[in-house]
């Protein structure tokens, strides 16, 4: 079976072969579902002029900000800013560039990337800034922008469980971009809470075949919260 | 008088039907499921991966995995469904969703919308409001119809960037509640106590009046 | 909750508004996974001159065969029609029009179909009969045709559970086409094996939630099986 | 002598690597799992929708909604997991597949291959054979060298409506390996037996034979 064991023991192993100007693709929304650890391990080897594809950029203090704090990357591709002061500072003054993306079509070319379709037409961002430059198409009366499949040198993602095989399964809206994330990544990084025996996991409610999971690490997690909101009655 | 917060989302509120999937933005749209007419379900979708959002948790329930669209800890009910951002974007676009509900800083008598970007000013990004008002057929926007200085926000033609062309039917602002056909604003509703001129005075758009315009009505 | 409940009590009343000349979108992959008693209820009405986008066109006896027997059937877009005489008949006999589209091409052009899609670009079938006269574009050098969404105005699929708003889940292959044929119809029928309380299905484990479902219906199924392959040892 | 299609299978089995995500196509394909070689575990890929396919059931263990792409009734090994024909197919056009192997009526030193159906006496239909050539890197075609006749069905050009351009890269047929690169076919494995003579005889496409051409081994 060792040819499907992907488990990897350390956070350096890890992220073993990411180097400088590399693209990568990350899950989470917001501080949810992040792949906070081998964010931390990015850090920690400083990797430089990366190009990043998350919905968010995490928050000053954590997630994806750490690496806007280090100045380790270049290129943002994200579908919101707000409530991330150090990410609109850098985007306002140039120091990063951003190509900001809706929700729904970073996460379509996400699949794209994974799901060998290299392009496909969307309405969303037509006749908006989103869609300057890009062919516009109308089909059935409507008009729609054509949108590219994204690829990265490495996806990170966090799961829930996995199996030694990478089989995944994700817990609750922590789920959100990691399963698209990890399928456009040329290695892709899953951590998660929990490793299972092989077989532990029904085949129906496999989240993500391992097929596209390269390297697992079980982690230990912070999880923030953002917002915590709560009802008294 | 203007409407109120709570007042806007209990308008808007009264625009739900029985068996409606709807989409709350973040802000006022949020606080209109507080307001669900009686006798009627809703089920609401959060464009992060939730089909069947719940209240926000009590204390002890708070759950870090189960987030809004908003970043705000919230519960799921029962009969509730999980998914991906694809998955939940694939719902959206592909019209699925019966009613969106979303802020703006302005919208024109086009239905054009402007809602993610002030430039120079602040970027707060599109999220998945440019997806959303692309997808519904179904759309309110609620929003305030001027600045504090009185320049109007309901345009003829949007000033910011887009967030979407052509798409919006329908307006509540603090003033009115407002249809978009034909090119042009329709006042349909009144705020209680704002009068036909000062809504008038206050819409840059053209802006149709016929007849008597009703007041909102409130339930108590 | 009546808004939600889906449930339909009678196969009459699950197809009621289907008429002559309709798109028929279904789920099933030869005889698993298909909505037999749906397909049956089209037979019993009689309905003509539709089209049937699914997989194959089950066999001469079982599934979709039943409606070709019938002469109901104007166009078939499938993938495959080894196996089925009367299928491989009435189209080199010209009786039917048969659209051949690529497994996978179908399956993402029904995706496409119920996610706001239009279309998108594929590598399946370029420079062959399925290209012929579709847009060819290249992207990072390798060619691709432009394929349209699918759409029906009814789409019928058969699943495992469900709970009355429609939350569904499959069981093992007989999952298929299912889920997307329910997403890329204008009213969408399901008929499964049982029903749950609402509440009894995990969040994190429902293939397919209720929005996309419009009717649903509890059946009994015979459940052929084309080739009974077993071992020995 | 030439292979039987039990040796095919075999054969082509050596070309499984430890790790290897494979898709088999109907027929001497299937065949090719019976000759996994020993210290090494792939998994095997059914378009339908599985990862994990195990053997034929035993006869109490059949499952009606566990069928293979041939619609053979099959199992799932531990480990295994289920998707719909979407997930099925963005994995296989994804080229997440590390090795397709597949049937053909024809192929030419051009890469094309034609295995879905024969005009005005056949129509088989693609199923999947489309998508999985245009999303593997890796395919290997295995087929019979020449029809009963002696007629070559390795060609300049296929005579056939094609599967797919330009994307094989590997063949074996009853009488040889051979690759295909820069528009000819490279003779790299001889049946035991059978000469290079009675290949170069058999092949209607341009063949580079170099050297000495060693027999297959066939462990026993």
């Amino acid at each position: 079976m060792s040819g499907f064991n992907k488990i990897i023991n350390s956070y350096e192993d890890a992220m073993d072969g990411l180097v400088d100007g590399m693209t990568i693709i990350s899950g989470g929304f917001g501080l949810c579902g992040i792949p906070e650890n081998l964010i931390k391990e990015i850090k920690r080897k400083g990797t430089k002029d990366l190009t990043v594809a998350s919905n968010n950029c995490g928050t000053d203090k954590h997630g994806l900000g750490l690496l806007l704090s280090d100045h380790q990357v270049k290129k943002v591709i994200a579908s919101y800013v707000g409530e991330n002061a150090l990410f609109e500072k850098q985007m306002m003054s140039g120091e990063i560039e951003v190509d900001l993306t809706p929700q729904g079509t970073l996460a379509e070319k996400m699949r794209a990337g994974g799901a060998g379709i290299p392009a496909f037409y969307t309405p969303a961002g037509y006749g908006t800034p989103v869609g300057d430059g890009k062919e516009v198409r109308e089909f059935n009366g409507r008009k729609y922008i054509l949108e590219e499949a994204l690829q990265g040198d490495f996806s990170i993602a966090k799961a829930w469980k996995a199996d030694s095989h990478g089989n995944l399964i994700f817990r609750r809206t922590a789920r959100n971009f990691n399963p698209m994330a990890i399928t456009a990544g040329k290695i892709s990084v899953v951590e998660v809470e929990e490793i299972v025996e092989v077989g532990d996991l029904d085949p129906d409610q496999i989240h993500l075949p391992g097929i596209y999971v390269d390297r697992l690490i079980k982690g230990t997690f912070e999880k923030n919260i953002e917002q915590r909101t709560v009802r008294n009655t | 008088m203007a409407l109120t917060r709570e007042q806007l989302a209990q308008r808007v509120a009264q625009e739900f039907k029985d068996g409606y999937y709807i989409n709350l933005g973040i802000g006022i749209p949020t606080l209109a499921a507080n307001y669900i007419p009686k006798g009627i379900d809703v089920v609401l979708q959060s464009e992060n991966g939730i089909l069947g959002m719940g209240p926000f948790p009590r204390d002890e329930e708070v759950d870090a995995d189960i987030i809004n669209a908003g970043k705000q800890t919230v519960t799921l009910i029962e009969g509730a469904s999980v998914f991906s951002s694809a998955d939940s974007f694939a719902m959206i676009r592909g019209g699925h969703v019966d009613l969106t509900i979303l802020g703006a800083f302005e919208v024109d008598c086009q239905g054009n919308i402007a809602s993610y970007m002030i430039p120079g000013k602040l970027i707060k990004g599109m999220g998945g409001a440019m997806d959303l008002v692309s997808g519904a057929e179904n759309i309110i926007v609620t929003m305030t119809h001027a600045s504090k200085d009185g320049v109007s926000k309901l345009l003829s033609n949007c000033t910011l960037p887009l967030t979407g062309k052509e798409c919006i039917k329908r307006v509540l602002t603090d003033l009115a509640l407002l249809d978009i056909e034909g090119g042009r604003f329709i006042l349909r509703e009144r705020a209680p106590g704002v009068s036909v001129d000062e809504i008038v005075k206050l819409t840059a758009g053209e802006l149709e009046v016929t007849g008597d315009v009703p007041e909102m009505i409130f339930e108590i």
